[in-house]
Parts: structure tokens; C-alpha cells; sequence
């Protein structure tokens, strides 16, 4: 059997003895006697060795693609050597909640670091420490939005559907209306953003590039919001936005994001990052951790968890959110992400991210029966019309291949990353050519 | 310390990717970002040194004792870590077909039959990324099981005193009014309080037993029968389940619905190794589970449910944190049947011995037995000599020891809640000890000193005030 | 291309203009023009990325087989995960070796740990800071014998045939003759060593189980070179050691292994560790790095390298050996597995390989015309006699399979460890008996 | 701090191995052991806080400037570290037929090639496992030449008095008698005291090229010249290739034969991250390398050559520190043809820049451009102060930089040897240049101050002495 409690039979008596009880199960005499417990149905313990076997065979029951051409919100990018050497550190793996700012100023400092990149990328002023995830940074910069006369939030339908049933379930949780805007053409129906924002609207939140992976005219749709005195959201794909202007060039009042790309891998969905940033004017609604810097009695510069009347700990049920439980580490990975790469590396991710699924795109349409379904510029994502999209992944699969997303039978969101050289995007389309012959 | 941004120059940077192999596209300028990105622009071997840095500059659990009251920080077994990282795992496409994830799956359905028989529940959704998410979580199917059966006057939850500032805070967010109940002189719920505020209106209770002051509820099933009388259900916190795990089980309490922090109890770290809240849930709410619900076939496949037309919806995308649950499974696999209830056992002796080793200098607000913590008052000494459970907690910092959670619960003045963990040795807890008494004595020799406290660390006392007037979240370049 | 260099063409300009010269190729200016190289005749320099995918490919390349049954110097043992969790911090890979003590307790410290527990398994007095594996040891220890008179080195044919020829090597450099003694069913023919044993020779080097897995006479083999007054040398299984009597009982002066069993991967051979320790007579002849105790000018107990005069960078071509280079990480890697398993895991350890082996031999040898060749005890090593070894192996390779090593056209040394389940080994037992019919 | 073995419990431990599964073998009682084992018995959690604690005093390039001469302490990529821990590579047994171990046998043919082309050289063996072993077969290859030509009065070489001592000590050991010649003015080889030490009993010359005084010998095509006419072998002791890969090649330079340490210029970790010295040589000394040498088919499929009846044999088993060449490798294909040269050129820069910065006050007895590294003589300030290089060494352990090799080489009085290496930014090595111009000025203030030096230390001055006078090498139970 497994254990790690270090203490033996002898000192487990010595302990009972100096507490002055016979057996532990004394301590436990305030359970009642009806619901205590005989036996767990589970399997026994197991070494070191033999735990290894078992999970080294689960890990084996699943296909490991060589190539990867899906995204839809989980996407396959390059993660420099040094991001996993610096975020395995003991300390930084298993320190919790920096609350004793004097032994976790290096804890606080990557945060606050984190947050000043997070502000950098999308041009706004201020960043929490992260949140769960895009979805759940989504969100909750809905509920940011809220006031007692504007509850309503717009989502376009154009954003990641599992985004959207995120949003709508904490709207609904907290009794907020939602609507949908419809999409058209693959992009945010302008016109019925328009007739839908009205004075009880709170917010419209957009995706940047949207799951379609249409690259929306985003400063336009901003101005109708504000226009309408609703707050703009953008959530963005952080790599994109170090090319594409930015949510504080775009007008938005929140950018929010999944920050999965900047670092972490695809780990069957999680763990990911959710950033979260605004301007100035709404950081004291901004919920989760903030960390600021101060001094110390000495005059040191310093690091603290900051504005903390917003949390739950200290509001009870007045907080602005109940997030808690501590993301640094996957704010640690995608700062360490992001210092590797530098400026000048982001834009290269993204210039290669754009060239690469342009050229995947025009491969692929060069094919009798495929096309592009959609017009607008695009960043690593596009949508294929094609006959039977069964057929083209199950041949991509064959040959070890991830494809495409299949949206419905007839067409596939792609995405094309740095990870994808021309040479497998090249067999890639080769296998799609004849699948559809 | 420099800041990683005083570290950069530009033109300085790593070599991580290729030049581009196709015809590069440019993005058309109506679409360009203008503004400027300051990234830092760094060597790779700067960065190691600047985390270096920031790393002897962070105490975890490998740097000693850190009994933080309510955290369970207890040690996070390397096994785990490596598991996780198997490529097997960590490069999986959570939309990969189902046939091609099999693996996957296979860990979220086992580790749901392992936690649903820990907790005595039916079901279990992974979904939740985090003991606050999770309660979220669990109060959204409380309330979605009322409105299936159209009984929408169930707006309140009922959340004792000694709560958890989540468990509040989640109530109002899943779109319920918080009736708050004061606790009885024992720490305990106070069944009359209970009985009085139980109505046509409750929605249900929150409960964590082992309660915030580390004492097992006694009249448990007392209270749990209370709220299933007045047509309520039972939420319990499993914050604490550390204490009880193999012991007792939430689901025969009578609690219908619980979540775990699978990066407390079971030893996938906090740290920021992002956390876990999956919510297990009697039968009766099954039908409301979040999507990505992972099934069985009788042939053994895993699949997907699928999409119940009465679910809450997602709270996040995809599954959950999935390779948190490969280290809780992993967790799992290794302690088995007999090592979770020692694991339990073990975090419960702990704490009566450290408190037995203590209770004849610190004033130990609830008397008997505690579960895997305890708090101390420091209400007598604040009173005798001025010094505050800060000024204590701030004197362990030189001691190289993460101090108890501080000023919580709110019930307790001056509060010290100290849970050492079944990880400990005797000998960890035997050093702490001799330092909790020696600090007792500086306290009551040269209180000053205290107020003094840390002295040994890379900063002293912050000015948390001037940090929250003055907000600075960035760094201005 | 790849680089390290963090400074920039400015700051290379602003440093040359310090210094006073107007290129970097005038600093070269005492290098002889007409060797100055042109163009390195190297492919061009690659991105973190591409490097990452050209060495994944040449990985992919190996087979990696799912059970081994092949030992023969390099075993397959379990590594708990703490081992590397503990070796890849920063700081130890990437210190050298000691010599500012006072920045280097942490280092000096694990070295002492491992020097103590090295002395205790081979029930010796004193041990190294290790040396580069378990052959250049036993060369190093025959070196450590020699003195005017006595200058033969003895061993025993029975010995690993890659340790026979390293220590050969060596006896060729320093002009030592060197004699094999024969083997006789297995095991070092005893009276061939009696006969060998004269005036002349220094020491007599065995192994501890010897190269066919057998468990010779040590504390026998041992009189009788002591009678004749040469040092008695032992090479031993550390993990072996742990349960059969030590080398220390066996009256050993110096004995020397392989270290790699004790947390080191198979690794294609390298790096291993040697260790070597001796009685407290010789200490003073050990080569290498010695870690001691003592104490700094407060009075603090601290730990140092000593006994620096007998190496090479204080007596240069008097010195004791060349052995310099530090190992500190693979002993450390030993310590870390030493630690973990404990003087009970060892030993558990050391009866799972035994058991294993006795039992897969008494199933392969339930096979028809397969039987053991030799009939001493045995630990995690045994040969058997059988027809037509390579189609045994190619039966087993198709399947996953490392078989043992095969000696001749009709005998096969296997190993079997903790590593092998049974169920691995009653499928290897299975496929041999198809490969024989 | 404790010892692993003072914080040892009987009775603790970490539960690694299962149950036999088969039946259960004893040993034979008169094969048994009886003596005590004392090996630490201690659970997972405290061996972690255990290494914890002695990292903290463990101090490697992560921690900031290590210009240790002649060490070559660059920066080690972590891309190295990942891909030697691939399972691809770290699994695959020595032992296994060649055609299931291709991908090694390719990672060892690669880096024959490219490091032959670095070095000039024709063929390589990867078996020897550190720089002094390397020495020690490259002697034996040399001493195999000459035997196979029976010229056997070759019995002596030639090794300047500034080289590394474990030229002389490896010369002793492959069975040579060592010459020792004085160096000139300059620190370079006096060539008249070569051509007066050369003769028919000449069997080669060792040189390390940049020497240990960090200057290239401008005479270097005369010195291999003068010793190849008198029959003897120019053997390059390749410690200090780092100032010259991809600027001039030992091959080209007259050297029959060069061992690298590939742990000093190939990035490679020292650490511990044990060390690897290939020996490089001319084709005439091929038939005599090692055994285990990597040959590739005409169809690209790689296996070992025969064995050679007139190799030296082997001098460890099996094909030397595979993983470190892996890392080699990883290091090579990184950098390519330009960034080979780059880092020798701004290993050369960097050792200029922070010997121009500190040439006004600190005595460089050698004048001119020097290579990767530089030599300070701390003589006239111990004459005018009393304070020695060992001081100047202390004081710096105090500034956190780990100061350069002391005492080195023997030809300078009150040597230190700084090599700053190209992975340094100027920074780095301004922030160091102020250093020790500080402790230079606090020498000459107070010269106490820096005999009593370090003060910052976990601990301080030790006493060597002792520790050689009554050796303690282990622990006493």
C-alpha cells in the first residue's frame, strides 16, 4: 500500500499518548455511529511502480496525432524548453496563495509581472491574476458589466460555443438576460447588433478572431456599443493580437481570453488560463486576485495581494465574484512564454500562424469541391465547405492526422499553427485530395 | 529584485522558431496593430536566473511546515507530477474524437468512481476548475432541481457563520439570497437557529463539516434532516473532507450534492498547479450535471452523455483541469482503500497533537478533539500584551515556518487556524511546537519585538493600505 | 539560428570600443593566417523548434522495448519519481565541482551523504566522490594495488567482459602485466588462482555476482589471495550486495561497481557511475574526490574536498590518478534512489530480482531442450543452454522483447529485476517455447 | 544542516516496489548478509525538503556569474535537458541489437562528423567518459602508434610547465615519462626549450592552445612542426577550444590528436551532469581506437566497426556518456556552422571587455589580447597589503559571484584566472567589473576585512587542514 504519512506505529502511539486518548478512532467519536464507515469499495493501494503501469497504460489508450490541424479553442503551439524548467521549481509548483507577502515576493512578482504582459498585449490598463479559463474569464467580465439598470448581455453567436454555454449559464445563474446575435456571413450581423442594443443592455461580448476564424471589424462593433452606453468585450486569441490591433486600439473596455496559446498544452482541455484585463475605470470591479506593488516599513519596493474588499473572503456574498482557488502557475507559464518569446517572437508566432493557415487554406481550396466558406480576413482559423466531412478526417486519422473541426457534414473549421510545417500541411492536403476524389 | 521588464534589452532574445516555410502573408494595415508591445526581450539564460531569483523568494511546501488552516497544504508526491506530464496525456486535443481519446476518458470515469464511492454520491462532473467554481456548480443544479419541479419560491441558502467567504459569495452568484446562521458557543450549527430559519423559501444548506473551527458537527444528521424536512438539499464544502475521507461519507450525512478540492485533499498542488472542484451529486440531480459528462458502454468505451436538455450548461470550456484529476486519480490508485482513511486519521492526529502540544500557552476557543485543524484565539494575549495573531504569524515568518491562516473564521477573535497535515512527522510537528512556544514567551518577555516581526525576510511589513489607494497592477514603461 | 549569446550588435560595438579594437577577428590577431578557417563545413543553425523535431525523429528511431530481459552490465530497475525531481534542480546540474566550500555546502554535503552510504553497503570504511563507471573503477582500483614488488594484476575470466578490457587497457598504459584466471563451471577456477597467486602479484579482481550471474566463494577467493599476500578486490551488484553477505564480510580491500542500477536510466549505456571504496588502510590511494568532515572558523560543522594531495592538480605526475571530472550528479542520483528505497527497499529490491530470476528460470527451463548451464546460486542473472539463440531472440524482439544476451550460437545470459511482472515473464516464456519447437 | 541520515526514522519510507508476485527465493544462509545496512529510512516528503535545503546552498550557473577558468561554465539550454530525457533515447539498452538502437547510433555518428569537422580531425571516439580520460586515450593512442611502428624508445612527453595537471598525471598513467618545460616571458611556449627538449625519444607534446594563461601561442604551426620532425605526436588538449571552434582547428594547427570536454564547450552541464572527453584523431591513429566505434553503410544504416586487433581496448564499457552527447548534439545542430564561431568570438569578446575593465587596477602579467580568458595577479597587492587571491576569492562569495579559479596556473604568482564566457551580457559583466573594483578598493582600506571575508555564507573559512589530517569521510552511526 501507498502512503505518505511519514509517522510510524510507535510515534503514533507516543502521539495518542501525549493527546491522552487510547486510538484515533476516539478522536473521531463525534461522527455518529450509524453513518461511520466500514470498508471503501475502492482497490487496494498500490507502489510507486505498479501506479506508474497503470496510468503509463491509460496514457497509451490514446492516439497521439503527429500532425494537428484543430483548434476551436484549444490550440497546438510550441512551448519553449525553458517554460517547463522554470515552472516545475518545487516552490513555485506547490506554494499556495501568496498571503504572507514577505516569503512570496517571488510568487507576487511573477504575477504582477504577468499582469503588466497581459495589459501590453491587449492594450488596456490593468489585469487580474487570472481567472479558470477563456470561457470563465468571459464570463465574469459580463457580470463586471452589470449595473441595476443594465442587466442584459449580447453574446454574438459567432464565438466558440463552449464560451457561449458558459456565459449563459452564469447569466443564468444569476436571473441575467442573454441574447444571442445572429451571425452572417461568418461574422457578427451588424445591423442586428444594432437593434438589439438598447438601454437595457449591459454588454457585447465578441470573439477576435471569432470561432469561424474571422478576423471581425472589432473597432466598428465597439463604437455601436459604446454608442449605445453598453461596454464592449472582446475575448482574443493572445498570439493573434500581438499582429492584429489590439482590444485597447479596438475600443473594448475588457479583453479577455484563453491563454492556453501561451504556453500550456492541450492537455484534453485543462489545465488553461483565463486572462482578464480592463481599463482603468473598471478595475475595482475586476474580480480574483490583483496583486499591486507598495513598499515595505523600510521603503523597499514590494509586492502585495491589492484591493481585496472586492473578494469573497472578506465581502462574504457583496463580493463582485467568488473566484478564488490560485491560477499562478499557469500565470507563471505563460509569462515565462511570453518573456522567451519576446515582442519580436509573438508577432513571428503570429505571422507564421497566418501564413501557414493562408497557405493550408489555398491548398485545400485548390481542390475540386472545396472552398472557403467565408470572405473576411482570417488568422489561423478558416472554414472549408467539402463534400462528406467524415470521409476527409477519417483518411486524415488513418495516417495519423488530426483534421479539422466538422462543423456539420459539410464543412470543417481548420487551424493552422507553427507547429504545422509545409511539408505536413503538403501531405495533409495530399490525403484530403484523394479522399475526396 | 529587478523586474523581468529591467531586465530587457532590446535585440536580446531566444531562438524558439523557425523561419517561415510557405509565403509569408501580410496582415493588411487596416487590421495592424500600431500600438507598441513591450515584451521583454531577454536571453534564455536570464530568464533562468531571473526565476531563480523569484523562486528563493517563495516558500512551498518543500521549504518546510506550512500548516495553513483550511488549505490542507500537504505534500504533493512527485509520482503525480510525472504522470501528468506523459505525453499521453498532455498532448491530447480535448475535441479528438472520442475512439481516439479513450485514455482520457477512461481517467475521468475511474476517478469519478472512486471519488463518488469517497464521497457517497451517484455522479460526479470534473468541469469545475476550483473549490469556489465548484460551488457555483453545485448550487446551480440545487437550483435548477427546484424549478424542474416548479418550486421557484426556494430562493434562500441557508450558510452558517463560520463559512467559508465562498460559500456566500457562490449563493449570490448562482442567483440565491444568503441566510447567514450564527454558530452555537461550540462552533457548531446551532439547531434552533437552523429549525427557525428552514422554510418554504430554503433552497437548501451549505455545510462544511469538519466545520472552519475544525470540529465534527455532532447533531449532523440532525441538521441535514432538518433541511430535507423543510424541502431543502444539502450542500456540503468538502474543504475539510480531508479530515473524514474513509471515515464518513458527505452522501451519508445526507448531503446531496458536495465538491471536492482535489488540490487540498488530494495532493495535486496548489500552488499555483491550478486547482479542481468536481462536484459529485446524488442521483436525484444527475440530470442537471454540466455537459462533458464522460460515460461507459457495456463493452468498456468511453463516451460522452449526451447533452441532457435539463444540464446547467458549462461553467468552462471542455472537461475541467484534466491532468489535475490524472494526479488525484494517480493519488488515488496509490493510497487505495486502506491509505485514504489513514491519510485521514493520520491529518486528525496531527492536529490534536499539535494542539495538545500547544493548548497549555494558546487559549483553544473549542474544547475536545478536533478534526485535521484547530484554531487558537489570540484574544488573551492581545489583550495582555498588545500582540495580535499578525504580530504571531509575522514572528513564525523568521522561523522559516508558513504561519496558520489568520483572522478566520470571523467567529474567532484574533484567530490562528493551524492544519498541519497527515505528511508531517512528529519531528516537523515536535520543531513547530518548540517555535509556537518560544514565540509565546517572546511575546508575553518583549512584546515590541513581535510588533518588529519578520525581520529576516527579503522585505518587512508592506504597506497593503497605500497598495489598495493607490492601485499599481502594471509596471509603467 | 540558434544562439546564446544574449549580446546585441550594439553592444558588441560599445565593448570592442572599451577594450580599444575595431573587430572581434582583431583579437584573433596572434592566430596564424594561413590555418584560419573559412566556412565550417556544418548545416546551418536551427531554431529551439526544429532542433526539438530533428532529435524527437532520431529518438523515434530506437526501439524501445516494453519488457527486457538483457542485463549484462546495464539493468532495467525502477527509478522512483523523486530521483529526478531531486537531479533536476538547477543548481546541481549545473554547479561544478566544489571548490569554494562556502558556497558549496549543499553540493559537498550530498557527496558526504553518498560516500556514507556507499561505505555501508559494501560494509567498507571509506569511499570516493565516484568515478566514471563501474570499469574504469576496477581499473582504478587494480592501479591502487601496485606497489615496487608487487606489480601482476589477476582477474578472474569470469568477469564482464567490457570491465576485463577496460582494466586491460589501463594495465597496457601504466606497462602492469595482467593475467586471467580461467573459469571452471561458471565460476573462477580456484585452483588455477592458487597456482597464479606468487610474490609478484598485486591484487586479484572478481565479481560479485560474476558476468554469468553466478554467486561465487568471495570470502574464500578472498583467503586465499590474502594468504598470498595481494590486495583482494571485489566488483559487486550494489543492490545484490544489499542481501548477500558484503563485500566487507568477504574480507574485501577494495570494492568497486557499477552504479547505474541505483537510479541511473539504461541510457545506451551512459553516464553511469563507478563507486569504489576500501578499507580505512587504503584510503590514502584512493583516487579521485574525497568529501570530508570538518568544521569552519566558527566552529560549524562543514564539509570540504580533502586529501587533495594525492591528485593531479597538486602533484601533477606524482599523483595517485587523472580522475577528475566531477560525477557529483550521479552520485547524487544514487543517493536520492539509496534514500528512497531505504535499507528495506533495497533489500526488497534485491529479493524481487532474485525471486523473479529463480522463477523465470525454472519456467524456461521447463522448456524442452533448455536447461541452465552453470549450478551455483544465482541473483538477477542466469544462463541457460538452448537450441539456436537468435531465433529465441528474433522470436521475442518481434514481440516487444529484449531477450537475454546471447553469449554463443547455444547459451543466452538473461536478467530478470523488479522490473519484470510475472505476467511479462510467463508471455517471454511462452513465446521461447513456440520458438523451440 | 541535518544530515540525510540524522533525519532518518526506522520504521519510515516511501513505498516504491509491489508485492512478489512469484514465489518468494532466500537466500542460502551462508551466502547472506549479516552487517548492519544504515541507509536513510525517511518518507518522500522530507527527502524533498531534504535536497531542498541543500540546493539552497548549492550554487550553479542559475545563480548568477560563475567566470571560473578554465571551466568554461556556460550557460546550459534547457532544450539540451529535455530532449536527453526523451525515453527514445534514455531508455534504449547498450546492449541491444543495432538495428533496434539506430536513432543512438546515429546521435554518436552525427556527432563524430560534426565534431570532426570542428576539431579538423578524421575520426572519434565518444567512450571516454571526462577531459583526463580523454587525455589518458588520446596518450595511449599515441603510445599504440608508435608501438606499431616499433619505435619504442619513444617514452616521453613533452608538457609545458603551465599545463593543466592532469596532462602530466594522465601522461604517467599511460606509461609515459613526463618532460616538463618552462615556459617563456609570455606565457607561451619557449621554443628553443622545445627544440632542446625533442629527440628519438620524443613520443609527443602536450599543448593546450589557447594556453592556461588565456593566450594563443602565435607559434603554434612552429611548436607542432619542431615536434613532428623529431618523430613525436602533437596531442591538443581541447579545454580551452571554446575561444577558437570555428575560428582555427587543432587539426589544422599540426595536433594528431584532441580530446574535447564537451561539458565545457559544448554546453553540456558539469554539475554533476557528468562529463564527456571524445578523443578526436588523425586517420593514422585510427586503427587504434577503442572499441565501440560507430560506422555507418553505404545504405545509411549504422552499426559499430569491427574490432580492431590493434586498438588500445576499451577504457569503460560500453560507448562513453551517451546522454551527454546527446546534449552535445542538441547544442550543435542549435548553433550551426555561424553560431559555432559567434559564441568563440564573443567568448573572446567578453574575456577582453571584462579584462579591459579591470586592467587599470588589477595586475594582468601577460599583455595583448587575451582569448576566452585572463589571468590576474593579485602579487603586488599582497606584497603592499597582505591581501592574497584567495581574499580577493572569499570576498566576491560575499557579492554572490563565484569567484575565478585560484591558484592557477602555477607559473603565476597569486593567480586568478577569470573566464566569463560568451553566454554572459555585458551586464552581467559590468555589474562584476564593479564588483571587484570595490574589493580591490576595500583592500586597500581595509585589508582586514577581507581576510576575515566571507561573512555571508552559510558558513565560513573551513578548516582544510583538519579535514586532511584526520579524513572523515562518512558518516559515524
Amino acid at each position: 500500500m501507498g502512503s505518505y504519512v511519514p509517522s510510524t506505529q510507535q510515534e503514533r502511539r507516543r502521539m495518542l499518548d501525549t493527546i491522552g486518548v487510547s486510538t484515533i478512532d476516539d478522536l473521531y467519536c463525534q461522527v455518529p455511529k450509524e453513518v461511520k464507515l466500514q470498508n471503501l469499495n475502492l482497490p487496494q493501494g498500490k507502489s510507486e511502480l505498479e501506479v506508474r503501469s497503470c496510468m503509463e497504460a491509460l496514457a497509451q489508450k490514446n492516439m497521439q496525432f503527429t500532425s494537428i490541424f484543430r483548434g476551436a479553442g484549444a490550440y497546438h503551439h510550441y512551448i519553449p524548453a525553458i517554460v517547463k524548467s522554470v515552472t516545475s521549481k518545487e516552490e513555485f509548483v506547490t506554494a499556495y496563495t501568496p498571503y504572507q507577502a514577505e516569503i512570496s515576493q517571488g510568487v507576487l512578482q511573477s504575477i504582477f509581472e504577468f499582469q503588466t504582459m497581459i495589459s501590453q498585449l491587449t492594450g488596456l490598463d490593468a489585469a487580474n491574476a487570472s481567472i479558470y479559463d477563456g470561457a470563465s474569464a468571459a464570463a465574469e467580465a459580463a457580470a463586471m458589466c452589470r449595473d441595476r439598470k443594465r442587466q442584459k448581455v449580447l453574446v454574438s453567436e459567432a464565438v466558440n460555443p463552449g464560451v457561449l454555454s458558459t456565459i449563459r449559464t452564469y447569466c443564468e445563474g444569476a436571473n441575467t438576460p442573454l441574447e444571442v446575435v445572429p451571425v452572417n456571413d461568418g461574422v457578427t450581423d451588424k445591423q442586428a447588433l444594432s437593434q438589439m442594443l438598447d438601454e437595457t443592455v449591459s454588454c457585447f461580448y465578441m470573439e477576435y478572431p471569432n470561432f469561424y476564424g474571422q478576423i471581425e471589424d472589432a473597432t466598428d462593433l465597439g463604437e455601436l456599443v459604446h454608442q449605445a452606453g453598453a461596454k464592449f468585450i472582446m475575448g482574443c486569441h493572445p498570439i493573434a493580437i500581438s499582429l492584429l490591433k489590439c482590444p485597447g486600439e479596438c475600443g473594448a473596455d475588457i479583453a479577455v481570453g484563453e491563454g492556453q496559446p501561451l504556453g500550456m498544452p492541450l492537455a484534453f482541455g485543462g489545465p488553461y488560463l483565463g486572462f482578464m484585463t480592463c481599463t482603468q475605470a473598471m478595475v475595482r470591479r475586476l474580480p480574483g486576485r490583483i496583486v499591486g506593488e507598495t513598499v515595505d516599513l523600510q521603503g523597499k519596493r514590494a509586492y502585495v495581494l491589492t484591493l481585496q474588499a472586492r473578494e469573497q473572503h472578506i465581502r462574504r456574498e457583496k463580493a463582485s465574484s467568488n473566484v478564488c482557488s490560485n491560477q499562478a502557475l499557469c500565470a507563471m507559464t505563460a509569462s515565462v512564454y511570453m518573456a522567451a518569446m519576446g515582442s519580436a517572437g509573438m508577432r513571428q508566432t503570429a505571422k507564421l500562424c497566418m501564413s501557414k493557415a493562408s497557405y493550408a487554406a489555398g491548398e485545400l481550396c485548390s481542390i475540386p469541391g472545396i472552398s472557403q466558406k467565408f470572405k473576411g480576413p482570417y488568422f489561423n482559423e478558416f472554414v472549408t465547405r467539402c463534400p462528406s466531412s467524415q470521409n476527409i478526417l477519417c483518411a486524415l486519422e488513418e495516417k495519423g492526422i488530426l483534421g479539422g473541426l466538422p462543423l456539420d457534414e459539410e464543412s470543417i473549421l481548420w487551424c493552422v499553427t507553427e507547429m504545422n510545417s509545409k511539408k505536413q500541411i503538403d501531405q495533409m492536403v495530399e490525403i484530403v485530395r484523394e479522399a475526396v476524389k | 529584485m529587478k523586474l523581468i521588464f529591467e531586465r530587457s534589452q532590446e535585440g536580446r532574445g531566444c531562438s524558439i522558431l523557425p523561419a517561415c516555410d510557405v509565403p509569408e502573408v501580410d496582415c493588411s494595415p487596416e487590421i495592424s496593430r500600431k500600438a507598441p508591445l513591450h515584451l521583454p526581450q531577454i536571453a534564455e539564460v536570464d530568464i533562468s536566473r531571473h526565476y531563480t531569483e523569484l523562486m528563493k523568494q517563495t516558500h512551498g511546501v518543500n521549504d518546510g511546515f506550512y500548516p495553513l488552516g483550511s488549505c490542507t497544504m500537504k505534500y504533493n508526491p512527485k509520482i503525480n507530477e510525472e504522470i501528468a506530464a506523459l505525453p499521453g496525456f498532455s498532448k491530447i486535443h480535448p475535441l479528438q474524437p472520442s475512439h481516439t481519446a479513450q485514455g482520457c476518458l477512461e481517467v475521468l470515469g475511474l476517478a469519478e468512481k472512486y471519488l463518488c464511492e469517497i464521497t457517497g454520491m451517484d455522479h460526479m462532473t470534473f468541469q469545475p476548475a476550483a473549490g469556489a467554481h465548484g460551488e457555483f456548480t453545485g448550487l446551480l443544479l440545487i437550483k435548477a432541481y427546484h424549478k424542474s419541479r416548479g418550486d421557484t419560491a426556494r430562493t434562500k441558502i441557508i450558510v452558517p457563520d463560520s463559512a467559508h467567504g465562498t460559500n456566500p459569495a457562490s449563493a449570490v452568484m448562482a442567483g440565491f439570497t444568503v441566510v447567514n446562521i450564527p454558530s452555537g458557543e461550540d462552533g457548531c450549527v446551532d439547531l434552533e437557529k437552523l429549525r427557525q430559519a428552514v422554510g418554504e423559501d430554503t433552497a437548501g444548506l451549505m455545510l462544511t463539516n469538519p466545520n472552519t473551527v475544525g470540529i465534527f458537527d455532532k447533531n449532523i444528521l440532525e441538521i441535514t434532516k432538518t433541511v430535507h424536512d423543510a424541502g431543502g438539499l444539502n450542500y456540503y464544502d468538502g474543504a475539510n473532507l480531508n479530515a473524514v475521507m474513509g471515515v464518513v461519507r458527505p452522501g451519508d450525512m445526507g448531503f446531496d450534492v458536495v465538491h471536492l478540492n482535489l488540490h487540498k485533499t488530494f495532493s495535486t498542488p496548489h500552488g499555483g498547479g491550478p486547482g479542481s472542484g468536481p462536484v459529485g451529486c446524488k442521483e436525484l440531480l444527475s440530470a442537471f450535471l454540466p455537459s462533458g459528462h464522460v460515460s461507459c458502454e457495456e463493452d468498456g468505451t468511453y463516451g460522452f452523455d449526451a447533452p441532457s436538455p435539463r444540464s446547467i450548461g458549462s461553467v468552462k470550456n471542455f472537461y475541467g483541469n484534466f491532468l489535475v484529476v490524472v494526479k488525484a486519480l494517480t493519488y488515488i490508485l496509490t493510497l487505495g482503500r486502506e491509505g485514504i482513511k489513514e491519510a485521514a486519521q493520520n491529518a486528525v492526529l496531527n492536529a490534536n497533537y499539535l494542539m495538545a502540544r500547544l493548548s497549555d500557552l494558546y487559549d483553544m476557543p473549542y474544547a475536545g478533539p478536533c478534526m485535521h485543524e484547530f484554531v487558537m484565539s489570540l484574544e488573551p494575549l492581545k489583550k495582555e500584551k498588545g500582540v495580535t495573531a499578525m504580530d504571531i504569524a509575522k514572528a513564525l515568518l523568521d522561523h522559516g515556518i508558513h504561519p496558520p491562516t489568520m483572522y478566520f473564521p470571523l467567529i474567532v477573535h484574533e484567530a490562528l487556524m493551524a492544519e498541519p497535515t497527515e505528511t508531517e512527522s512528529i519531528d516537523t510537528l515536535d520543531g513547530a511546537a518548540q517555535t509556537f512556544r518560544e514565540i509565546y514567551q517572546q511575546a508575553l518577555d518583549n512584546p515590541q519585538s513581535l510588533h518588529d516581526a519578520p525581520v529576516s525576510t527579503p522585505v518587512r511589513r508592506l504597506d497593503e493600505v497605500g497598495a489598495a489607494r493607490n492601485p499599481k497592477p502594471t509596471y509603467s514603461f
